[in-house]
């Protein structure tokens, strides 16, 4: 499956609150991957930092770099200190927004806020705009930012099952349906694949995505660790933890790497 | 009664929380404080409503990671808590670095939802336990989160207070400069002064930070510390010496 | 609970196959609520119909008013046609995006299709611009409506069931969540009231409506008939063909409703 | 074979749906004929995707009733149906009524999504099952959806075709104008023209819709009324004269 994304694509990849592929990023990782411009929903976590580590990424639009618990996220500070990075930053809800103007199909989206950050001041693709609607503000009309529809090539995510229509279920982490939808293709792993349709049942449709909008699924058990899946597996934090001080240096990433990513290969999402 | 440090600061937080009317608290993840300072007001008996982000069960959002933002855009959460790699003494905050943009020299993690959430909650409560000239600047390298706005922004809130580990700051959003409410023991009007790199005013009277009752002790200890031991399990066993059963 | 809806509110109503509260129709026309402002999400079904058949209903802010298979709504003809109703027409998406931009706290949101077309020429609260974003048309820049936020008062919906913490159960039906979203407060009639908390259950969690955003619960069983609810029973076809039937006249409305309404009561959506 | 108009009309449909590359077909509520011509394509063997809107169970989308127009904003609904109170010789839909805006003298339901849907599908297939001057109108009363956009107006596709119960059109969106296409058995250009009340252009060798083959029939009565008995029992007893299993 990785084998389909090709260099230079645009990714949406979740953090690790919100049920990433790790085990998709590592077969990207293994496919020497080039140049991807990687997308946060609306942050970033551990697949984003082993991907930079690895080459892999030329730029990353997000709110945030982070390991939570295990701090901050070394590969990517790193790669933005050499200058090997693109880094556009964001704010939580305006990676929301452009994602869901591109949900909706509409070239851009308002969002308040933003004005006065040097958040704004360095994204030359965002416009403040007097809005002809809302309130006036001392008399004057309301400042307002549009921020333009992003489309990521790819939306990259684990989900707990899929069904054998297609169908996949991700709960309550709907940020990945969006992403689905914003996005030109979906490849996504599951822990499982079960018999029927989600779609047919009340109780599991409401977490589910239509396989119109999936591209690709293939089995990895425990596909999103060290991240959390829901009520399946926790957060690991103690594997996370030795990643980042392992991660500190580039010789420590590379040794890292090659004990948990070219020896350890989850076959299904090559 | 003895205390540690972080009992003090959620005390100091649960007092402002309750200083100003209340419905609807959203707390980040990486705040056990805060978090024990809203549980602290829920135990005292005050009707809120607490959001925990990134609680693992029971995370109250069905809508996807973007729900808190639509909610406090909605004008539905009156209180969020935010932190900041520097904070300068016009309450701007800075989560992007240092050097030159995007923080060439030191880099944060980034600025999360705090270029929005700053203007669109009712208030804001900046934390931050470092209190040291390094955090607390004149000017802040870059701004995340500007903490007034220009005429014609909407803005909802801005920040109450600032708590540190050595003080309380009040912020005045008119005036766009804080002023100190207390310092905590062992601290003064001086030690504050040199420990902190804006300038601040010191209104008349100014004196320590009231030390936590037994009773704020007692539930902090117990009931607030029972609802955070699966969030927060480190923090419950450093401050609180207490562990999840396994 | 129809007691705390002022007349004159503007109240959300979903349609027939989005778990409408019918028993909360009946309930508004038996205290004889005025002028209320209807917003159909996206359209108007049988819970609209009887309302403005009872002289509740001012205004009508909808895509269409239809009973199905049942046809035309005949007290909504009969209103528009009396001239004691306002019907500010819409397009589907033209309610969700008016409902979602209050739903997500900005002042107006775009919507591409509806130039060209009547609707917006009797929308004077719609404005076109041209768009910064997005492709060159013919070289110059497309021309986009922009829709101002929709607030209702009130949203008025039915729901499978509530639970110990007022978190309330809606499955698919999501749009009832953003009309909950979007609404000062929402009253909401369910099934049944059941032990525990959705919130905290990974498989009933993404069909939920967390309580923050509910005013109000009753339970009123079979509150959506006749439309449907999900799987737990159908619409009821002869009961609204009757109902058409009957109200083709205003006496004949008058006499559904005095069976129906005022001898039928489900006193707990009072 | 013998056959009913409604199968006539589904394989006419058919036939335009396979006359150009479709991958998703969204299908109305009120629309069991261009139901029954999407599901004909299907089993014969057509890699299509149908999005069934207002199907109890089964329901495609999970997203509310918003997700059919996200779905076709994203530009990946090739195909929408749409009908009309009236219907004029430039595609301009009405679903409004007739009479003083919004539908004095006669109201209809009112425009549903088709002031977005006929922009933003891939295409769109008319279809009226009822032929006559009432409803083919020269210039419609009022205009849910026009036929055709004026420049720097985003359009992705136009109508297709118009299918009555006598005859298809093709539509021209360049021209803005339809053209004879076929017309059913039992008609002539003449019967046609009488019954229009728009002008149309009538191409040479304009001849008579070609019959539903056995196999089309087959199919229809079969295995495409399997599929449609839950949601349009009533069109499925009347057309295929079959019932569902109580």
């Amino acid at each position: 499956m990785a084998a389909s994304i090709p260099d230079g694509a645009m990714v949406a990849v979740p953090p690790d609150n919100s049920i990433p592929s790790v085990a998709l990023a590592k077969a990207l990782i293994r496919r020497r991957a080039r140049g991807l411009r990687l997308v946060g929903v609306p942050i970033s976590g551990f697949a984003t930092d082993i991907l930079i580590g690895a080459g892999c990424v030329a730029e990353v639009n997000t709110s945030a770099v982070t390991l939570g618990e295990a701090g901050f996220a070394p590969r990517f500070s790193a790669a933005l200190k050499a200058g090997t990075l693109v880094v556009r930053d964001a704010t939580c809800p305006a990676m929301h927004t452009m994602l869901q103007a591109a949900e909706k199909g509409v070239p851009f989206m308002p969002l308040r806020g933003l004005i006065g950050s040097d958040i704004l001041a360095n994204r030359p693709d965002w416009m403040v705009i007097e809005s002809p609607f809302g309130p006036l503000i001392g008399g004057s009309r309301e400042k307002i930012t549009l921020l333009p529809a992003l489309h990521p090539d790819v939306a990259v995510f684990h989900a707990v099952m899929a069904d054998s229509a297609g169908n996949v279920w991700v709960g309550r982490r709907r940020e990945c349906a969006t992403i689905a939808h914003a996005s030109q293709r979906s490849l996504v792993t599951v822990e499982r694949v079960v018999e029927g349709n989600f779609l047919e049942d009340e109780r599991l449709c409401p977490g589910a995505i239509n396989a119109t909008y999936i591209s690709g699924i293939a089995i990895a058990e425990r596909g999103a660790q060290p991240s959390a899946l829901l009520d399946e597996y926790g957060f690991d934090t103690d594997y996370v933890m030795a990643y980042a001080r392992a991660a500190k240096t580039e010789a420590g990433f590379a040794e890292w790497c090659a004990e948990h990513v070219f020896d350890n290969q989850a076959v299904a999402a090559e | 009664m003895s205390y540690k440090t972080e009992e003090l600061l959620a005390v100091c937080i649960a007092r402002l929380i309750r200083a100003r009317p209340t419905r609807h608290i959203a707390v980040g993840a990486a705040s056990p404080v805060p978090a024990a300072a809203a549980w602290l007001c829920v135990k005292q008996g005050d009707p809120l409503h607490l959001s925990l982000l990134h609680k693992r069960s029971g995370n109250p959002f069905t809508d996807g990671s973007r729900e808190l933002f639509d909610l406090t855009g909605q004008g539905r959460i009156d209180l969020f808590f935010l932190g900041g790699g520097q904070i300068d003494g016009q309450a701007n905050i800075n989560l992007i670095g240092t050097g030159a943009w995007p923080g060439l020299e030191v880099r944060f993690p980034g600025s999360f939802g705090s270029a929005f959430m700053y203007y669109m909650s009712g208030r804001t409560i900046l934390f931050r336990e470092e209190h040291s000239p390094r955090v607390l600047v004149d000017r802040v390298a870059h701004i995340s989160a500007p903490g007034t706005s220009e005429p014609g922004v909407f803005r909802r809130g801005h920040a109450q207070a600032l708590v540190t580990g050595r003080c309380v700051f009040d912020f005045h959003p008119d005036l766009g400069r804080f002023s100190l409410a207390s310092y905590h023991a062992g601290e003064s009007v001086e030690s504050i002064r040199a420990m902190t790199g804006f300038e601040f005013d010191v209104p008349e009277g100014v004196g320590e930070t009231p030390a936590p009752s037994d009773a704020e002790l007692a539930l902090l200890r117990g009931a607030v510390c029972d609802e955070m031991l699966e969030t927060y399990p480190d923090f419950c066993a450093r401050v609180f010496e207490r562990k999840a059963a396994a």
